[in-house]
């Protein structure tokens, strides 16, 4: 690091790169996030369980359908995210006034706020739908795998299944709750009032 | 030449096997004392091995599986000759049956005629 | 038999035959019988050896599926490879009342077992067990062959020994007896025309002496008295045995 | 904490490429026998029954066409029946699957490659041996086409092996041997194969490919390492022991071929290797082999059932741990030892049925239910660990 920026236009480093980011900005990666995430965790898990479920159907074909079950729960896990990127997506409110600047009374604090609340949100449930689609998609693998075997197993892995699916849950309600504090300012605060 | 006659096996796998672990076999260069008798071998084969191990003189006892010498009776009935003697044996699948063996019937005959 | 001249000399010849044929007979009568004895030894002791065989056989069948469940397929590499005969038969002979019996005796070369290492990898003890139960198996199927040998050459023995006791009972002896009756019917014959004879010499004697002694008489007498005096010392009865 | 991964995935995406085909080989699990199927064929009192018994089971289709069953065309067609299987999933495995799959044929093509070499040797049709080939060991068509084109003399043998057998993938086991032992014998490929016994031949193959499918193994590393290595060390020590103690009586026992032959056969792999093999190599009789297999627990017992001279033989002792530790192989999931195991037990299924088939043909009824049956609820280990439970 032999010349230092000293221009005011530099870029001061990572700090200032993700606080002149615009919490708007923040918002819809949230949701991105969120979704895709969701979607990248349930795709996973249907892999892994459709892989095996398919093969073990080969010599049981009566777990076809009952399996679909541990299918539906991995798509459970995108539907979570669509959910949340739906709540998300409402709570993004752009200003009443439309203007190049934003006035001196807007409320920034909140602003900042729900941007990075709404990231996080999304994110949250993101990484835990991922973590939930893997672990249901390989719960439901060896479902398919033990049912082929023992249909009496079906049941007690599904509750396994269940728990795994339960981990996205988890992120869904935290995400809510996250998101629930997060109010987009619409138009400057009331000065004196 | 060693002293003393071989015993050729006329058989099907199980018996063959069986009798070269116990040390029967011998393989020389251009010929051996012995014939694996398969399902797909022609009884021709068989007829063959049997004329030519009778006529061998290093040979001393041929032993014959009972259900491969019921099938070349009509060579067996012409043979006279007492050495090699010709032994039928059993086989895994096909226990031995008294009432099948040319000797035993003899056998019988005398026992049941004499008492 | 008509061919034999009814002589005394040939009558004795034949009584010697008739001897010599009566004792053969009863010899070979004996010997059939010790025959028919050994037979029926041998004829019973196959009967058994044959029952055991078929137990050792299905042992040794069996020892066979054991080794193959432990070692696997290896049937086929048995007959693999260079192979010389460990096992071989050595045949004597055995002397039953006359009759030379094939024995088959075990005799093993002592030399290395082929293919030693089978079921190296696994199930090598139940191969060992398979060579030592088909060995009992082929001990066993060897005292048989000699057996079946001798029971089939006794057999034959047998059916020509019963042949000779049959021809000598049925039909030598008859033979010579009919000879010795012939001999012996000619002979009297003989004697009797020998007797005839001479008892006709002896007529004629006497008759030539009667009428040489007639004449004399009649020379010396001539006296017709005399002459029944003569015919009366004749006495009737007398003539008559010599009239045939 | 991270889960084991090779270059065949982990326990996230093992199932991307391999999911399918380990399930196929999972569901095929349903078709070995239970044991109420052998309860059943037990019960038999003639082959007839059996049949009738089968049919009701996997083996419906193999029996389906034979008018008389017998012990020999029984285990041809489940044979038959188990490569069909193997084939299918071969053609659906993708690498690094495809590889260990072949070195699972490996085994076998040894075997076949043995017994056309000696019987080539011995003048016997090459294409009477071609049929009596493992078929799971078979070469690639071309080779299979140019084999019998040879002709069953000297020249032609060796020009058998030096234009077709060495590309086979089990040739370089062979040229490893052929090096090995023209040092010490000093003689040509043809010397080597008259003179050495078919069997050490093949022990000593056998050795180069536990030793390269271990290498392999502990390459994809993982589960598949762990457990499938743990496979392949037992079965190396399992050859390990059965050599000594089959080499009693044998020319290998003699003290100068002990350390020139018989080490050599020992894999340098296993629970055993080194400490136990290079003790191993000193061992004369059973007892002094008893001594040293005392030193390591998981073989004491085995040995034991040996020592204790029942009619159970250690052959029966080692399909049994086999039997057992191939079953517990499926008890995880997202490796490839699962592979291995399928083979190897339906291999011990057909090794009973055809146990079973001969028992009920020679009329054995006593000896009837000695096998190692395969998922077994009688299992010994499951028994006992059931009842500690």
């Amino acid at each position: 690091m032999s010349d230092v920026c000293t221009s005011p236009f530099c870029n001061a480093g990572w700090g200032e790169l993700l606080s002149h980011m615009s919490p708007y900005g923040f918002a819809n990666f949230g949701i991105a996030f969120g979704l895709g995430f969701s979607v990248v965790g349930a795709a996973w898990g249907i892999w892994l369980t459709g892989s095996s479920l398919v093969g073990a159907a080969v010599k049981a074909p009566r777990i076809r359908s009952k399996n679909l079950i541990s299918v539906i729960f991995c798509e459970a896990t995108a539907i979570y995210g669509v959910i949340m990127a739906i709540i998300l997506a409402n709570k993004i409110k752009k200003p009443d006034e439309e203007s190049y600047q934003l006035p001196e009374n807007w409320d920034f604090p909140g602003f900042y706020y729900a941007g990075y609340g709404m990231f996080s949100a999304g994110l949250s449930v993101g990484l835990t739908n991922i973590a939930s689609g893997v672990s249901v998609g390989i719960a439901g693998s060896s479902c398919a795998l033990a049912d082929a075997q023992d249909a009496s197993l079906f049941v007690k892995i599904l509750i396994v299944e269940i728990f795994a699916s339960a981990l996205g849950i988890f992120g869904i309600i935290v995400g809510i709750i996250e998101s629930n504090a997060c109010n987009f300012p619409i138009a400057a605060l009331d000065n004196g009032n | 030449m060693d002293v003393g006659k071989l015993v050729a096996v006329i058989g099907d796998e199980d018996t063959v096997s069986g009798f070269l672990l116990a040390g029967v076999g011998h393989r020389t260069a251009d010929s051996t004392n012995f014939l694996i008798v398969k399902t797909d071998t022609k009884l021709q084969q068989v007829e063959e091995a049997f004329l030519n191990f009778s006529q061998r003189d290093d040979v001393g006892i041929i032993l014959i599986n009972q259900h491969i010498a019921n099938d070349i009776r009509h060579v067996l009935k012409d043979y006279t000759q007492t050495i090699p003697t010709v032994l039928e044996i059993p086989s895994k699948e096909h226990p031995y049956d008294p009432e099948q063996d040319y000797i035993m019937q003899r056998v019988n005959m005398y026992l049941g005629g004499g008492n | 038999m008509s061919e034999v001249p009814p002589t005394r000399m040939n009558q004795q010849v034949f009584k010697g035959k008739k001897k010599a044929a009566e004792s053969g007979h009863k010899l070979l009568k004996k010997k059939a019988d010790a025959l028919k004895v050994k037979f029926r030894d041998y004829a019973k002791m196959i009967a058994e050896t044959k029952g055991t065989m078929s137990t050792d056989a299905t042992t040794a069948f069996f020892s066979l599926t054991q080794a193959e469940y432990a070692a696997g397929n290896f049937k086929q590499k048995v007959a693999e490879g260079t192979l010389t005969a460990r096992v071989r038969v050595g045949a004597g002979i055995d002397n039953v009342a006359g009759v030379k019996l094939p024995v088959f005796t075990i005799y093993e070369t002592g030399g290395p077992a082929d293919n030693q290492s089978l079921g190296l990898i696994g199930g090598g003890k139940k191969v060992v067990q398979v060579r030592e139960r088909f060995t009992v198996f082929l001990s066993q199927l060897i005292k048989l062959a000699s057996l079946q040998t001798s029971f089939v050459t006794l057999d034959e023995a047998m059916k020509v020994t019963n042949r000779r006791v049959n021809a000598l009972e049925n039909v030598t002896i008859p033979k010579i007896q009919n000879v010795l009756d012939y001999i012996d019917r000619e002979l009297d014959e003989l004697e009797r025309e020998d007797f005839t004879r001479l008892k006709l010499v002896q007529g004629k004697k006497e008759e030539v002496t009667v009428n040489v002694s007639d004449a004399t008489n009649k020379m010396s007498k001539l006296d017709i008295n005399q002459d029944k005096d003569i015919t009366a010392t004749f006495d009737a009865q007398d003539d008559e045995d010599v009239v045939f | 904490m991270s889960t084991p991964k090779g270059p065949h995935g982990g326990l996230s995406d093992f199932n991307i490429h391999h999911g399918f085909i380990e399930a196929l080989i999972r569901g095929m699990r349903c078709s070995f026998l239970k044991d109420a199927d052998y309860h059943h064929i037990t019960q038999c009192e003639n082959l007839e029954d059996v049949k009738l018994n089968l049919s009701e089971t996997d083996y419906a289709d193999a029996v389906a066409d034979m008018t008389v069953l017998t012990p020999s065309d029984l285990q041809a067609a489940a044979i038959k029946k188990l490569v069909t299987e193997f084939k299918y999933v071969r053609t659906q495995a993708v690498e690094p699957l495809a590889t260990f799959l072949d070195f699972i044929t490996y085994e076998y093509m040894i075997e076949n490659i043995m017994l056309l070499l000696k019987g080539a040797l011995s003048g016997r049709d090459i294409n009477e041996l071609l049929a009596q080939c493992h078929p799971l060991g078979m070469f690639k068509d071309s080779t299979m086409r140019s084999i019998p084109t040879f002709e069953p003399n000297a020249k032609g043998f060796a020009d058998l092996y030096q234009t077709v057998l060495v590309d086979t993938p089990v040739g370089p086991y062979f040229a490893m041997f052929l090096q090995e032992s023209s040092n010490a014998m000093g003689g040509e490929v043809r010397n080597v194969i008259e003179e050495v016994e078919i069997e050490i031949i093949k022990s000593s193959l056998i050795k180069y490919w536990i030793e390269d499918f271990t290498q392999y193994v502990e390459k994809l590393g993982g589960e598949t390492a762990e457990i499938m290595g743990d496979l392949l060390k037992v079965r190396a020590d399992t050859n390990a022991i059965n050599i000594t103690l089959n080499s009693f009586g044998t020319p290998l026992n003699e003290p100068a071929m002990r350390a020139s032959d018989r080490k050599r056969l020992y894999p340098a792999v296993g629970h055993l290797y080194p400490s136990g093999t290079s003790m191993l190599t000193d061992v004369a009789t059973e007892e002094e082999l008893g001594r040293v297999l005392s030193l390591f627990p998981q073989y004491a017992s085995i040995w034991g059932v040996h020592a204790a001279g029942s009619d159970k033989s250690i052959d029966d002792a080692f399909y049994e741990r086999d039997v057992m530790s191939l079953e517990l192989a499926f008890e995880s999931q997202m490796h490839f030892g699962v592979f291995y195991a399928y083979v190897k037990l339906k291999e011990q299924e057909i090794r009973n049925l055809v146990w079973i088939t001969e028992c009920i043909l020679q009329a054995q009824k006593d000896e009837i239910n000695k096998f190692v049956p395969v998922f077994s609820f009688h299992a010994p280990w499951r028994a006992s660990a059931s009842k500690a439970r």
